[in-house]
């Protein structure tokens, strides 16, 4: 056997998906099943008067048709967010607090009958003023939310850091900026929408629920709160998963009313979005609104730094953040630099909007954090006057300074912010990029460079700060050795294109000194995989991706007592070395994981117990802190505001690679999603509440055309207290990345005067910057 | 109304709905589930199929009574006599697809436009993949992968005079 | 979603098709490429209850060049065009086009014909068939009558095309040897209607100067728009910035447009004279005139 | 999605004769474009379905219509709620009459057409207009109503 991780292997997925033998959602179907479609609210804030089910029930197909006072019946009406602080209604239940929220549910023998019904469910509304600016929301003049005590809109206040240190270090710095640096709105949209089979089998009295679900055990342990089913009599299947990005983690409206509707009628029932309904009902992303201040010395050291949040949740507070972290790891937004003081708070408020909140395709508010600090420093470097690279240089955490306590309570494993930044200035040719854009400017021509020196925090998370429904953060392997040296590996999490069935494979191979192409990776089935927490913020390799080497390593060392029975040596001469178990001193005695596996089946030592598998729940330590540093190059066409990206640079930091091919497609894909963010994504309302992004002919997902060229590189400094040294990549490339591109933007206008836009840098917004500038 | 189709090489007569799209025509009347539903509005491409071999559409934006009479190639006939085609291996090479889902309507994009451009550029393949959205692989294993087949398509002669 | 439900009836002639057109009136569709049609059908914003399907007829797919004009049938893919050798030069305006109509694979559907009697408002055809002084041919019980496209292209959506009848061609005039064109529109994405389009053809006279001049903008109107302020400012004269500059003022006069996700009216005002001078600037130069940026 | 029209109509008639026609619920409801039904509840208010036909797109549309003279006898003010197709048009008309004489009346228009669902998005680029035509066309029938011509469509 050789060497595993750090090989680019092929991914041992692929070959059902390039056969279209991949097994999705939409895939599954059932003997005698039903399908569920929904009716949505015209409205973003109206009471309902009545709803009159008559017609759509006459339909010939239709079976039933379910709404909120239905559900409240059955006591199904309100659902406990994941963080436990607040209800959302499953059904609009005497108003409606979204446009598009769910109003009620058909279900029918096919999805063009339960279609063809849901338009004669007859639903009459008393329309009621919209809050749409979380601004307004603020100032309390008209209450969302009825069924909460006290009566406002305002949710929560959290804070972190040395409010009197930070203000009294701002008032006395020679330099500051502040601005209003706005992260919008927008939805991960993978391309499956999201679904479910709900199939209650009365003869066995089990529900099985096929879900699009990133977190299935969470998923079990919810519906079992929540219907009260026990635990035992649910089993959740996430079959593969076309793309989650965050978006398939909270528990939605569909999902409720399909099971309910199985449970009832007692067949199974499929319910599969529309795409109108995942860009207008499900888990929208960011929409913080960030007052930052920075101050620092003439010389450009920096001294304080103060952000000031208003977050618009929603409807209902579903924000998937941990329940003592409401706000997330926002308190990352120190990033890369060492900040003498520093303070940040978070106010959120109900708005008419739909919930949601999660994590999109970054650690919690991570992107938030790291785009206002990032923004922040170009702002401050136009300040001072400075190369936003020279500012950065000089405010960097040391290496000597790891692991790092950040003013805002985090400890920062490892990092060589400034060698990573030196790497990624040489490839991308600095110097050379600077000394074109002077001669460009000569002649009048806009071209930009901008910078991300990003730090985020992934992994979460320590069981001790971190839970989801009280249920702590760990994750979860099991490994099991068939006789012949091939096996079965499971974990708790669950892959959406990531590639834990090879990279899983690899860690264990690594571990064991076994081929990887004989290690079955199996997640998704809450039958068989052990209990975990999922997979979202970058948390599968940090988390299970230990679980999986400790797990190994529990069943190496018993495989070492097997070794010593085989080798008939002591087990302190057995030692494990170039992937197998050895005699000290004795070079040619060995035996291989093979020959041991083996043994445990047919030949045990007379002590120990047969067979060779183990499981383990790695609770780990402290976060990861992957960073990197981004570098963009645009050109500006100031007749149209079109932005056209030249070159984008990324070199990360990861800490160890298990598959240097995956991590490069990784973020090859994040910044994709990034430079998206960047350009072209959002979720808006008019002032009215009418969502502007219902499909994909107004939700911009770039295409190959637009998309620029990635060119990667990295450096690897490995986590001191991870297993296999891993920091999680995932997510880097979409949380570093918007603000390489707005740096760029705004570096190519610098000559107008121009300081700040607010994503996505459309055409018309550069055009406008650049026209009121001149 | 009844109709028949070939699809992959085998002929299929149903009876079906006029408003039964050619999408859910061969995910559930054929169970040929590779072809995917992405969004509806034309825009994503995951149900991209073959038309008479020589025409990539989109199979969300076309009835299933269109397809009367005509030819349809989706990704499950792709694969010949257990081999699979240039393109699936490009893309199983070149780490051309992460959650799969995009996945048979690039292959089948990318199918079409290779018979009519067996040599395209680069500038060219992202121009022809432009009608297929890619959420997880930022495309440019995507376009690496079409560049693979397409090499190893034109090369295919040539190999094989090599080895006769 | 899902189409709600409808009868569909597969034409072999056009005289079938005229038929099923004429009993089912106004709640019958014709349906050509359906890229437009099919999903407005999805999310039930249409919802005729007969489906005339043309396909099936074969001699409306062509596209051939016969006694002065380049002729399409009703059933030509836009990627029959983009693709097609024929045009060469002197149809630059319409191959630009072809090779920008919404995303490569619905080019492979979608039709030149169905276009233009779909008539959206930020449609590319109607603007290139302004342009290059197009005619459609409409069919009917009693045979045909050819309209020319200014009378064809009646309001947004909205065609010459009467109940009963059937836009079965469309005719560009065979230009010169010394004309070109292009096509010029910004999208937000591939795929995306514009958000301001604009089709420019040009004929030069042997000394130099500008014979006859097609300008036409889309997205900024209730329908594709000519600037014919522009065309008559330019006939008979010799190119020159300034000439071009004042075509650029008249677009912006003539743009009409109204604000959306896609931009302003401001905004979309300003690119309509951005987009006619581009267009103007790059005819100018395939055809040997240069120095005019 | 909000937008706003505004207009003017020259009618041939008397200022209180135009007064008593836009006051009546059965009056106005005859004037409105390809109207399919109407239910007058009371002396102010009336239902009415009205069809809507653009390129593709064909539906109806049901309206409850509200009509609020001020008692000046000089401004009225319609509300227009209703929906169809999925989605939610409301309608503000406000008229201003001007007496030209003792034999004609200058009709000012103005209204306001917020849309919701899924045509201020997917049929916006269809329908916006549209809905104004409802108020527009309207218009244009009470004045050839009452000069005596014959009704646009």
């Amino acid at each position: 056997m050789t060497q595993s991780i750090g090989v680019s292997m092929k991914r041992k997925e692929d070959p059902r998906f390039i056969r279209g033998r991949g097994r999705y959602l939409d895939d599954i179907k059932l003997p005698g099943m039903l399908y569920l479609a929904l009716v949505h609210s015209p409205y973003p804030h109206a009471r309902i008067k009545s709803i009159d089910k008559s017609k759509a029930m006459a339909v010939p197909g239709v079976k039933a048709v379910i709404t909120g006072e239905d559900l409240d019946a059955a006591k199904l009406e309100w659902l406990p967010t994941f963080h436990g602080y607040d209800k959302q209604m499953v059904l609009a239940f005497g108003k409606t607090l979204y446009q598009y929220q769910e109003v009620a549910g058909v279900i029918a023998t096919s999805r063009e009958v339960a279609h063809d019904a849901v338009e004669l469910v007859e639903v009459e509304y008393e329309p009621l003023d919209p809050v749409v600016d979380p601004y307004q929301a603020k100032e309390d003049t008209i209450i969302l939310r009825d069924d909460r005590e006290p009566k406002t809109n305002h949710i929560y206040h959290w804070e972190v850091g040395d409010k009197t240190a930070t203000a009294t270090a701002l008032d006395t710095s020679a330099v500051r900026i502040k601005e209003r640096i706005i992260s919008p709105r927008c939805h991960p949209a993978p391309l499956e929408p999201c679904g479910i089979v709900a199939d209650m089998n009365k003869a066995t009295g089990r529900l099985t629920l096929y879900m699009t679900s990133q977190a299935p055990h969470v998923h079990r342990t919810a519906f079992s709160l929540v219907t009260g089913i026990p635990e035992d009599k649910i089993h959740v299947i996430s079959p593969d998963v076309g793309g989650g990005f965050g978006n398939k983690v909270p528990v939605y409206p569909g999902y409720v009313v399909a099971t309910v509707a199985s449970v009832i009628i007692g067949v199974p029932v499929k319910w599969v979005e529309t795409r109108t309904e995942n860009l207008t009902t499900t888990g929208f992303a960011r929409d913080y609104h960030m007052d930052v201040e920075i101050g620092a010395t003439k010389e450009g050291k920096v001294t304080a730094l103060r952000v000031s949040t208003v977050a618009d949740h929603g409807a209902f507070d579903a924000a998937a953040d941990p329940r003592k972290y409401p706000a997330g790891m926002f308190g990352i937004v120190t990033g890369s630099y060492d900040f003498p003081a520093a303070f940040a708070e978070v106010d959120a408020y109900f708005t008419n909007k739909p919930p949601g909140g999660i994590a999109y395709r970054c650690s919690f508010r991570v992107t938030e954090a790291s785009f206002a600090i990032e923004r922040g420093m170009d702002l401050l470097a136009r300040k001072l006057e400075m190369d936003p690279v020279e500012l950065r240089r000089q405010n960097f955490i040391k290496k000597e300074q790891f692991p790092y306590s950040s003013p805002l309570g985090f400890t920062y494993d490892s990092g060589d912010y400034a060698a990573t930044m030196r790497k990624a200035l040489d490839i991308i040719g600095y110097e050379a990029l600077r000394k074109e854009q002077a001669e460009k400017r000569k002649r009048g021509e806009l071209m930009g460079i901008g910078i991300s020196t990003f730090t985020e925090t992934v992994g979460a998370g320590p069981g001790k700060q971190f839970d989801i429904l009280g249920i702590k953060m760990f994750d979860s392997a099991e490994i099991r050795i068939h006789p012949t040296g091939s096996g079965i590996v499971r974990a708790g999490t669950r892959h959406q294109g990531q590639g834990h069935e090879t990279t899983w494979a690899q860690i264990v191979g690594e571990e064991l000194g076994l081929d990887p192409q004989e290690l079955l990776v199996e997640e998704g089935d809450t039958d068989t995989a052990p209990y975990g927490l999922g997979t979202y913020a970058s948390r599968s390799t940090p988390v299970a991706g230990g679980a999986l080497a400790l797990a190994a390593r529990r069943i190496r060392e018993k495989a070492k007592k097997i070794a010593a029975h085989l080798l008939e040596v002591a087990e302190d001469d057995v030692e494990w070395k170039d992937y197998k178990f050895g005699v000290k001193g004795i070079p040619d005695k060995s035996v291989t994981m093979k020959e041991v596996a083996f043994a445990a089946y047919t030949n045990p030592p007379p002590d120990t117990e047969p067979g060779l598998e183990t499981s383990y729940y790695y609770d780990p330590p402290n976060l990861t802190f992957p960073y990197g540093t981004y570098i963009a190059v645009v050109d500006v066409d100031a007749d149209t505001g079109a932005v056209k990206v030249r070159r984008f640079l990324a070199v990360d930091d990861c800490g160890t690679v298990i598959n240097p091919m995956i991590v490069e497609g990784q973020i090859h894909g994040g910044l994709a999603e990034g430079f998206a963010i960047a350009f072209m994504q959002e979720i808006k309302y008019d002032e009215d509440g009418n969502n502007l992004n219902t499909n994909f002919t107004e939700y911009l997902i770039p295409t190959a055309l637009e998309t620029p060229a990635w060119e990667t590189d990295r450096t690897v400094t490995p986590s001191p207290h991870h297993p296999i040294g891993a920091k999680g990549v995932g997510e880097s490339p979409n949380v570093g990345s918007p603000q390489a591109f707005v740096n760029a933007v705004m570096d190519a206008l610098a000559p107008l005067g121009v300081t700040h836009i607010d994503m996505p840098l459309t055409r018309e917004k550069v055009w406008r910057a650049i026209r009121n500038a001149s | 109304m009844k109709i028949n189709v070939t699809v992959n090489g085998t002929r299929y007569d149903r009876d079906v709905e006029p408003r039964m799209l050619l999408a859910y025509f061969l995910r559930e009347e054929l169970g040929l589930t590779g072809t995917h539903v992405g969004c509806d509005s034309s825009s994503c491409g995951c149900c991209v199929v073959a038309l008479d071999g020589d025409r990539a559409v989109k199979s969300c934006t076309m009835f299933a009574v269109q397809a009367n009479g005509h030819e349809i190639t989706t990704v499950e006939g792709l694969e010949e006599g257990g081999k699979l085609h240039p393109l699936q291996q490009a893309f199983w090479d070149q780490h051309g697809l992460q959650c799969g889902y995009c996945t048979p309507g690039m292959l089948m994009t990318a199918y079409v436009m290779l018979k009519h451009k067996p040599k395209p550029s680069e500038a060219e393949i992202r121009e022809a993949i432009s009608g297929n959205l890619c959420r997880c692989t930022g495309y440019q294993n995507i376009v690496k992968a079409v560049q693979q087949a397409a090499n190893e398509l034109t090369a295919e002669p040539a190999a094989a005079a090599v080895g006769s | 979603m899902f189409p709600a439900q409808f009868d569909y009836r597969p034409a072999s002639s056009v005289d079938e098709a005229l038929e099923a057109l004429v009993r089912y009136g106004d709640d019958a569709r014709v349906l050509a490429g359906g890229q437009s049609l099919i999903p407005a059908m999805r999310f039930r914003l249409a919802r005729p209850a007969m489906l005339v399907d043309i396909n099936p007829i074969a001699e409306l797919d062509y596209l051939r060049e016969s006694g002065g004009q380049l002729q399409i049938g009703a059933t030509t893919r836009d990627y029959l065009l983009e693709t097609s050798t024929m045009l060469g030069d002197r149809y630059r305006l319409i191959a630009d086009t072809a090779a920008v109509v919404a995303d490569p694979v619905v080019r492979q559907m979608g039709t030149v014909v169905g276009s233009l009697c779909h008539n959206d408002p930020a449609g590319d055809w109607p603007v290139t068939a302004l342009a290059s002084r197009a005619q459609v041919v409409v069919r009917g019980k009693d045979g045909a009558r050819t309209v020319s496209i200014d009378d064809f292209i009646v309001d947004s959506y909205t065609t010459a095309v009467g109940t009963g009848e059937m836009a079965v061609e469309v005719r560009f005039p065979t230009p010169s040897a010394r004309t070109s064109g292009s096509y010029q529109k910004i999208e937000r994405k591939v795929g995306d209607f514009a958000t301001a389009a604009a089709g420019v053809q040009i004929t030069l006279a042997p000394d130099g100067t500008i014979a006859d001049a097609g300008i036409a903008i889309g997205a900024l109107g209730p329908k594709a728009l000519r600037v014919s302020a522009a065309e008559k400012l330019l006939k008979g004269a010799k190119p020159s910035k300034a000439l071009i500059e004042q075509a650029m003022r008249e677009a912006q006069t003539v743009a009409d447009p109204n604000p959306d996700n896609r931009g302003s009216v401001e905004y979309k005002r300003a690119m309509a004279g951005v987009l006619v001078g581009r267009a103007l600037r790059q005819t100018l130069e395939r055809l040997g005139v240069g120095g005019l940026a | 999605m909000n937008l706003e029209w505004s207009g003017q109509e020259r009618i041939t008639a008397s200022k209180e004769k135009v007064w008593s026609f836009i006051n009546d619920p059965a009056s106005i409801a005859s004037c409105l474009p390809d109207v399919r039904q109407t239910n007058v509840l009371d002396a102010h208010t009336f239902d009415a379905t009205v069809g809507v036909a653009v390129g593709p797109v064909r539906g109806s549309f049901k309206f409850k219509i509200a009509l609020e003279p001020r008692p000046d006898g000089n401004h009225m003010d319609m509300k227009i709620n209703g929906g169809g197709l999925g989605s939610v048009i409301d309608l503000l008309a406000a008229a201003d009459l001007t007496a030209e004489g003792d034999a004609a009346t200058i009709l000012n228009w103005k209204g306001t057409a917020s849309m919701r669902g899924p045509i201020a998005t997917v049929g916006g680029r269809v329908l916006d207009t549209q809905a104004l035509r409802v108020i527009s066309t309207t218009f244009e029938n009470v004045r050839n109503r009452l000069s005596g011509n014959p009704p646009s469509q």
